[in-house]
């Protein structure tokens, strides 16, 4: 831990949303702390509405009512140049977006604006970050796609004309041409058939090994992760529950959560009965008391009802806030290989 | 800012764009100035011509205007009757220099001609230019005096330079009313003129070449102002006799919407309102002091020799019965029709004669004690005296409370203003007329003898006083139990009344000279000769269609008693009485006008009191002579 | 280019369909006034003087006869459109015998001026006020303009163009409040007819702007409330995109689209103002003469005023709808 | 549909103030029948009295009690409107239900057509209308054609809806039912429909009702019949603002601006609660 790109420290962040007289707090984002290392790509798991959204919302800045940073600190260490995107002014969110932190967003069909071809587009993004005149952004830019193997006629197309993989490598060319340090990739592949996706997965990994950027990479599709991500934070309700390697995670997760997770991977050959995680997820408006996972959870006893359970270490950069991570064992045969990088599906 | 930008520029577009279509009539200089102090502003009641540059008033309905200037200052004929006092007597001498001539059987008419008189081009006026008007007309179906001309003459000859000679196929004493301007008069057109024309129907006559003291300056390609300036050589028209005209510069401006008139002669730029509601003429009066209307208190309005009146047509039942337009009579309440139409400010009469001009004194004033005598027969035995000579009276303490000192207290006055009488309200008699006729009442509503409700539509005016005058008649007949429609008809004269397409109307069928007791000018079409079948068109101006022998003997004896013969006023005053017991129209009131003019840039207008030479209803073409009275006030 | 020709194409279908439709409609309707267009003229022509019987039964002959009333329906309107493609829809009855659609197209321009930039101005005002109500949501100024357009929207037309004449030509007599242009110029390619003609367009125009402004406000500020939250704006906005990039090239320029398809839709309905307008201003054009056909009993014209006014509106359409394309790429394809 | 309106009533303030300024002028509207005068009679009482304790809203230059006159006004002319809405609705159900359901070549069809009648400017049809109808052109006859052009805007909304529908899992479900297209139509697509019919509804009345005033003020309908455009035509033609009988036009434009903004109100709340995006963004902007 000895170079964090970006550091986490006790992050809350609520919708506070105000309506005929009632204060209503939902807590998206309640008490994370984390870290990334630079060259790293960190892989955030959850259910729809556990909040990671949020998390990320805060870390691109990206921070609009009702959501609301409560508490906690961001710390981005840019070479040297130290940004708390939750207390930095416009100026300077300015200065960094897109030269040092870019974003890969979700849903590849609508993040491109519609009316503008991408050549524009490319010049609305980066050509204030890359601070390149006409011709040589221009040149830059098709030196870039060239590089991602696309392409360079796609710069006159309109989003429409192009086809939803080719859209997404559009966006990750967009999001990579100015060579940032940090990346947020949320959700990128989620729309695409499993071909495509693969594609994108392979294109984005390229990219990030040959700029050694960081990524955070949001999905809640395991596979993805188990091929794509260095370590992987597991978000509940709202909290970070647990933290590991990859592997680790896969082969030996210290929650019940993440072991549930882990277990709903579907596998070839597998047809074994799946032990299903019953109930839904908790309101974040009124989360349980004590471990927000003890409603649902198989192993919950007294203390998980009455006491958050502390993020502590459980391994080698394994932490896991459990009452009972001891107990937890895996509930399928671990068959994680990560070399052989395939994609169960 | 980048919207102010594109907004100037689509502004510059379209204004261009505006411009270049317009400009196909661009031929004057770019700019002129009216001074004040030298124009005259008049409205003109016609809407915005819809044939702009159309000058041909001898075309009927080709849309070219008539009252923007073109018949008060172009436009000239051989004699004009006011419907007022007249600058000298109600008779004048236009372009020929004496009165009209007729021999002993009145076959013949011959009319000498003003000397020294020039079109506006500078050629002479002569007999030429009079035989060229008929003759042309005569040969020129569709003309507007072609039917007139073709029925009354055989030949009209030019016996020299100044004279005329008309040959009559049939006698008529009454043939020179032709060239006898009241409102409008068979113009004279320039021959030298006309006879280069091709077709002279499709002819503009632009600009128009005439025998007043004004010529064409300008006008809006759109219609809806004409401008006119004084003549060099005003002197050699026939409107020299009575001096100089005040105006350099006289503008007719067509102004549709009445409120717009009031804020135009409130911000000074107009002189002569033709027409307003009686609420903007009160309103105007009261706002701005150098505004006036023809009186100057109540009732201001002028009123015009024309006679409102509810008309039956008799050819249709139940009107061809007496008893029940005279029970229709005797329904309405002549104060709710004052008030309601005019706020009071109605000149009532009883009779069929206008109560305007020297009507009151040769008709109304004379006939009084008849009125008052006369003794309706209800049928049934009974006999009442219908007439009410208080009803003007009464008018005037309603309206003293909002008016004051405004309203007349001497009775000749309040007769004068208000009327000298009106049948009174009678309900009781109206009901036993109605059950003579055949008439039953089931419960609150009158059933006709052949078992139906008794209903019907009233035709009116689609707006002004007519309208509010048959609303208010629609709902006092629909409150003695027969149910009654008012319609707004803007096609009244135009086919309504000419075709029979009614029942019962508000219109007129009586218009007068009004300067003159003689009344042929509507009388002899009423003859019974003209009456047409039901569905079938007929001729102005008797939309009643009633036809009586009476009626046809009167007409008949008018016919060759001359002019000026005290026998034509023993005439009208027989007719009068048959109306009164045949009752074929209800007659109503005086047209009032409520024309009103600003004395702060002009004085010298006629006054009903002190100096009623002429009318100031403006579209009538004896207006002209109010512009050789009016002086500068030297106000700019 | 193909996709293009291929919509322009149905577009100038849809166009043939809307003029042959309306036309039709009009005709049929104008065709059962039971004024008949015959007297009307006989009314016109011999009230001025006593025509004889005879004369009149000549009269009723001809024009019967130029009319085609003699004929029966289905042969009146294969005649009608003979002569409407010949741009001839018959004498008007109350400028007998000029054709109708000569004054209809002294009067066109007028209209077509006044509405041209009434239209231009109110919907770039109210497009660019709504879009940044829209997107900049808390800002005073712009919520009390949301205020006041809702205030106005609904008052009558005619009042606010009422109010307009009385504030300006009477309290505060500063403006003209009739006609197309000053008495003192005439109509040529000069500055001052042009200015004169700006100077007496200005206020009809502004009454038209002012009721028109609220729908084109309220619209946009809709739209674009909703495109913010559309993933490409907060996309730009992660990328730290320039704010003015972002309102303009973004949220404006995507609900431009929309407000353009609305603009074509509205044309019919801004078309009635007009009526009003002229009416109230005095003001030279279509409305005023149809006003004046109606009351002057002028089936003939109120055919023409009615038959051109569909064209004239579904043209304005059709030429919307061409650039269409140039505003959304989408379309271009389909 | 009920439950909407709870709703809207418990958590839109603009749902309520619509529902308020609605409810007032219908309350107006109903004091005619408590009317001491029929509503065509004139000169009634003293003509061109300002408000007063005796004269709620002055008297009018045609001798008429302004404020009853006026109840008539709004009766006839809210019931003008409610009128065409409802018949406009019917047209524009029908048409948009049909062409979003069955899609293809009929929605092609229906939507040509309603191009049409989008592109057709109303106001000469309507003068038209009058031009051959004059007198006959009662409220009711005017109420048809007024419909009979008014529905296309609408249709075209509600064909969006149903098209959205279409692809929905109950309608899968109700067609392997062997429910007929018309069942399917109004039994289960027209709940989804009915606030998007609602607020339509709304807009068409103002859109008729105004229409109605422009025609009146022209006088380009019976003019026996009180309504708001007949009330200000007379206005008009007796110059009420120039001569200062200003609450003869000032207090039906008052009116009628209530009327039209509850309306309005209704309308825009409507729309907020089928589109739910806004409605998130007014949650956040309350904060």
């Amino acid at each position: 831990m000895s170079d964090p790109i970006l550091t986490v420290e006790g992050l809350k962040a609520y919708y506070r949303v105000g309506q005929f007289g009632k204060n209503l707090d939902i807590r998206a984002v309640d008490d994370v702390t984390m870290q990334i290392e630079r060259g790293e790509i960190y892989g955030i798991a959850g259910e729809s509405s556990s909040g990671k959204t949020s998390l990320i919302k805060v870390l691109a800045a990206a921070i609009r009512p009702p959501l609301q940073v409560i508490d906690g600190s961001v710390r981005y260490d840019f070479g040297g140049r130290i940004i708390d995107p939750t207390k930095a002014s416009k100026a300077e969110l300015a200065e960094i977006r897109w030269k040092h932190l870019s974003y890969i967003m979700q849903g590849s069909m609508s993040v491109l604006n519609p009316v503008r071809r991408i050549e524009q587009t490319f010049r609305d993004f980066a050509q204030r970050p890359l601070g390149l005149s006409g011709a040589a952004f221009r040149a830059r830019v098709e030196e870039h796609l060239d590089h991602l193997k696309l392409p360079t006629s796609v710069l006159r197309s309109y989003p429409h004309e192009l086809s939803g993989g080719m859209r997404q490598r559009v966006t990750i060319g967009l999001a990579t041409v100015c060579r940032p340090e940090f990346m947020i990739a949320d959700e990128p592949t989620t729309a695409l058939d499993v071909v495509v996706q693969k594609e994108v997965l392979s294109l984005l990994r390229t990219v990030q090994q040959e700029m050694g950027a960081s990524i955070i990479f949001v999905t809640h599709d395991m596979s993805v992760h188990a091929n794509m991500t260095d370590r992987i934070g597991i978000v509940y309700a709202g909290r970070l529950v647990e933290e590991g390697p990859t592997r680790t995670l896969f082969t030996q997760p210290k929650h019940p959560y993440t072991a549930h997770l882990v277990a709903s991977l579907p596998m070839i050959g597998d047809t074994r009965p799946r032990p299903a995680l019953e109930g839904r997820p908790p309101s974040l408006a009124d989360p349980p008391k004590g471990c927000r996972f003890h409603p649902r959870c198989p192993m919950a006893t007294e203390i998980c009802s009455r006491e958050v359970p502390p993020l502590e270490s459980v391994g080698d950069r394994h932490r896991s806030a459990c009452w009972h991570a001891d107990e937890v064992r895996p509930l399928v045969e671990p068959a994680f290989d990560k070399a052989a990088g395939g994609v169960r599906a | 800012m980048k919207g102010f930008t594109a907004w100037g520029l689509a502004f510059g577009v379209a204004t261009l764009t505006t411009a270049a279509t317009a400009q196909d009539e661009a031929t004057a200089p770019p700019i002129t100035e009216f001074p004040r102090n030298e124009t005259l502003i008049i409205q003109n009641p016609e809407p915005p011509a819809t044939n702009p540059p159309n000058f041909n008033l001898w075309v009927a309905g080709n849309g070219a205007a008539l009252s923007n200037g073109n018949q008060q200052l172009v436009a000239d004929t051989l004699w004009f009757i006011d419907p007022d006092a007249g600058l000298d007597g109600a008779i004048y001498n236009q372009l020929a220099d004496e009165g009209w001539q007729y021999n002993d059987d009145f076959t013949e008419m011959t009319a000498s001609l003003r000397e020294g008189i020039y079109w506006s081009d500078g050629e002479e006026f002569t007999a030429e230019d009079v035989v060229y008007t008929v003759e042309t007309q005569m040969a020129t179906p569709g003309m507007t005096w072609s039917a007139a001309f073709n029925e009354n003459v055989e030949s009209v000859e030019a016996v020299d330079d100044y004279t005329v000679r008309f040959t009559l196929k049939e006698p008529n004493s009454r043939f020179h009313a032709l060239f006898s301007v009241r409102w409008n008069g068979a113009w004279i057109m320039p021959e030298h003129i006309f006879s280069e024309v091709d077709d002279v129907t499709a002819f503009q006559f632009n600009p128009p070449v005439g025998l007043g003291p004004y010529t064409l300056h300008s006008f809006d390609p759109n219609g809806s102002w004409y401008a006119w300036q004084k003549r060099e050589d005003w002197d050699r028209t026939a409107m020299a006799q009575w001096g100089e005209p005040g105006p350099e510069y006289i503008i007719y401006r067509s102004i549709p919407n009445i409120d717009n008139r009031l804020i135009e002669m409130s911000n000074g730029n107009l002189d002569l309102i033709h027409d307003l509601t009686p609420e903007g003429t009160f309103s105007i009066i009261e706002d701005r002091d150098s505004v006036r209307g023809w009186f100057e208190g109540f009732p201001y309005a002028h009123p015009d020799p024309t006679l409102p009146m509810i008309i039956f047509n008799t050819q249709n039942a139940p009107f061809d019965d007496r008893r029940v337009r005279w029970a229709l009579a005797l329904m309405l309440d002549a104060r709710a029709m004052s008030m309601a139409s005019y706020r009071g400010a109605a000149t009532l009469s009883a009779i069929s004669v206008p109560p305007t001009g020297t009507h009151p004194d040769d008709y109304h004033m004379p006939m009084q004690d008849w009125l008052i005598d006369y003794e309706l027969d209800l049928g049934n035995g009974e006999t009442i005296q219908p007439y009410d000579p208080n009803i003007g009276m009464q008018i005037a303490d309603m309206v003293r409370p909002q008016f004051g000192d405004e309203v007349p207290t001497d009775e000749a006055a309040i007769q004068r203003a208000f009327g000298y009488g009106w049948w009174r309200q009678d309900i009781d008699a109206a009901t036993t007329l109605l059950e003579q006729a055949g008439f039953t009442k089931d419960g609150n509503t009158w059933m006709t003898p052949e078992g139906e409700p008794f209903e019907f539509t009233i035709n009116t005016f689609s707006e002004g006083v007519i309208n509010r005058l048959g609303t208010i008649i629609a709902q006092q007949w629909s409150q003695q139990g027969i149910e009654v429609t008012p319609l707004a008809d803007p096609q009244i004269f135009g086919t309504t009344l000419p075709l029979g397409d009614f029942d019962v109307a508000t219109a007129w069928s009586v218009e007068t000279w009004g300067g003159d007791p003689d009344l042929s000018f509507f009388l002899d079409s009423w003859h019974s000769d003209f009456v047409v079948e039901p569905g079938e068109r007929q001729p102005s101006r008797n939309w009643q269609r009633w036809e009586n022998e009476e009626l046809d003997r009167i007409i008949e004896e008018i016919r060759v008693t001359e002019f000026t013969d005290p026998r034509n006023l023993e005439l009208g005053q027989e007719f009068v009485r048959l109306m009164v017991e045949e009752m074929p129209v209800i007659p109503v009131m005086s047209y009032n006008v409520f024309s009103v003019y600003d004395t702060a840039y002009w004085e010298g207008w006629p006054t009903a009191e002190e100096n009623p030479y002429a009318n100031i209803v403006n579209n009538w073409a004896n207006s002209k002579y109010i512009f050789t009275q009016l002086t500068p006030t030297g106000a700019e | 280019m193909r996709g293009y020709f291929l919509f322009a194409a149905k577009r100038f279908l849809q166009l043939a369909v809307v003029v042959f439709a309306g036309t039709s409609a009009a005709f049929l309707v104008a065709h059962f006034s039971p004024i008949s267009p015959v007297e009307t003229i006989i009314g016109r022509v011999s009230g001025q003087s006593s025509f004889s019987p005879t004369a009149v039964e000549s009269l009723r002959a001809t024009l019967t006869e130029l009319f085609g009333y003699d004929q029966p329906l289905w042969q009146q309107y294969l005649n009608f459109w003979g002569r409407f493609i010949q741009g001839d829809l018959g004498p008007s009855l109350i400028a007998f015998p000029t054709p109708a659609m000569e004054l209809v197209m002294r009067a066109l321009p007028w209209t077509v001026g006044l509405l041209t930039v009434a239209i231009v101005i109110s919907w770039i005002l109210g497009n660019l006020l709504g879009g940044l109500a829209g997107y900049f949501q808390d800002n005073r100024i712009l919520k009390s303009i949301g205020v006041v357009a809702i205030g106005i929207q609904p008052i009558p037309y005619y009042i606010i163009a009422f109010l307009l004449v009385i504030l300006f030509g009477y309290v505060w007599p500063v403006m003209p409040i009739s006609g197309g242009f000053a008495m003192s110029v005439r109509p040529a390619w000069s500055v001052d007819f042009v200015l004169s003609v700006l100077w007496h367009s200005l206020l009809p125009a502004f009454s038209l702007v002012v009721a028109g402004i609220g729908t084109w406000f309220f619209g946009m500020r809709a739209l674009v409330s909703n495109i913010v939250t559309e993933d490409y704006v907060t996309y730009a906005d992660l990328a730290g995109v320039d704010r003015r990039t972002v309102v303009g090239g973004y949220v404006m320029r995507n609900a431009l689209v929309p407000q353009l398809t609305a603009l074509a839709m509205a044309l019919g309905g801004i078309f009635s103002g007009t009526i009003i307008t002229e009416q109230v201003f005095n003001y030279p054009g279509l409305g005023s003469l149809l006003i004046r056909a109606v009351n002057g009993g002028d089936s003939g014209l109120v055919l023409a005023v009615s038959c051109v006014a569909v064209i004239a509106v579904a043209s304005a359409i059709f030429i919307i709808d061409l650039l269409h394309p140039l505003l959304d790429p989408r379309v271009r394809v389909g | 549909m009920l439950t909407t309106f709870r709703d809207l009533f418990r958590y839109n303030i603009e749902f309520r103030i619509g529902i308020v300024l609605v409810a007032i002028v219908t309350v107006f509207a109903g004091l005619s029948w408590f009317s001491p005068y029929p509503p065509e009679m004139i000169y009634v009482v003293v003509p061109d009295q300002p408000p007063s304790a005796e004269y709620w809203f002055g008297t009018n230059s045609r001798g008429q009690d302004l404020f009853w006159n006026l109840t008539f006004a709004f009766r006839n002319t809210l019931g003008f409107g409610l009128l065409v809405a409802l018949l406009s609705r019917i047209i524009s159900i029908t048409v948009g239900m049909t062409a979003g359901y069955l899609g293809g070549w009929t929605d092609r069809a229906l939507m040509f057509v309603n191009d049409i009648f989008v592109a057709l400017p109303i106001f000469p049809i309507l003068i038209l209308f009058y031009f051959v109808l004059r007198n006959d052109l009662d409220m009711v006859t005017l109420a048809i054609i007024m419909a009979c052009l008014g529905w296309p805007f609408d249709a075209r909304l509600i064909r969006s809806v149903a098209l959205g529908l279409r692809h929905r899992e109950f309608t899968r479900q109700a067609i392997f039912a062997g429910m007929n297209p018309a069942r399917i139509m109004f039994q289960e697509h027209l709940p989804f429909v009915m606030p998007i019919v609602f607020s339509t509804a709304m807009a068409n009345m103002i859109w008729s009702i105004g229409f109605e005033v422009t025609l009146g003020v022209l006088g380009f309908t019976n003019l026996n019949i009180p309504t708001i455009g007949t009330t200000l035509y007379w206005a008009n033609n007796h110059s009420a603002l120039v001569v200062g009988t200003w609450w003869w036009i000032i207090i039906p434009v008052v009116l009628i601006v209530i009327a039209f903004l509850g309306l309005f109100l209704l309308a825009v709340s409507m729309n907020e609660h089928i589109d739910p995006r806004s409605r998130l963004r007014r949650m956040g902007t309350g904060v």
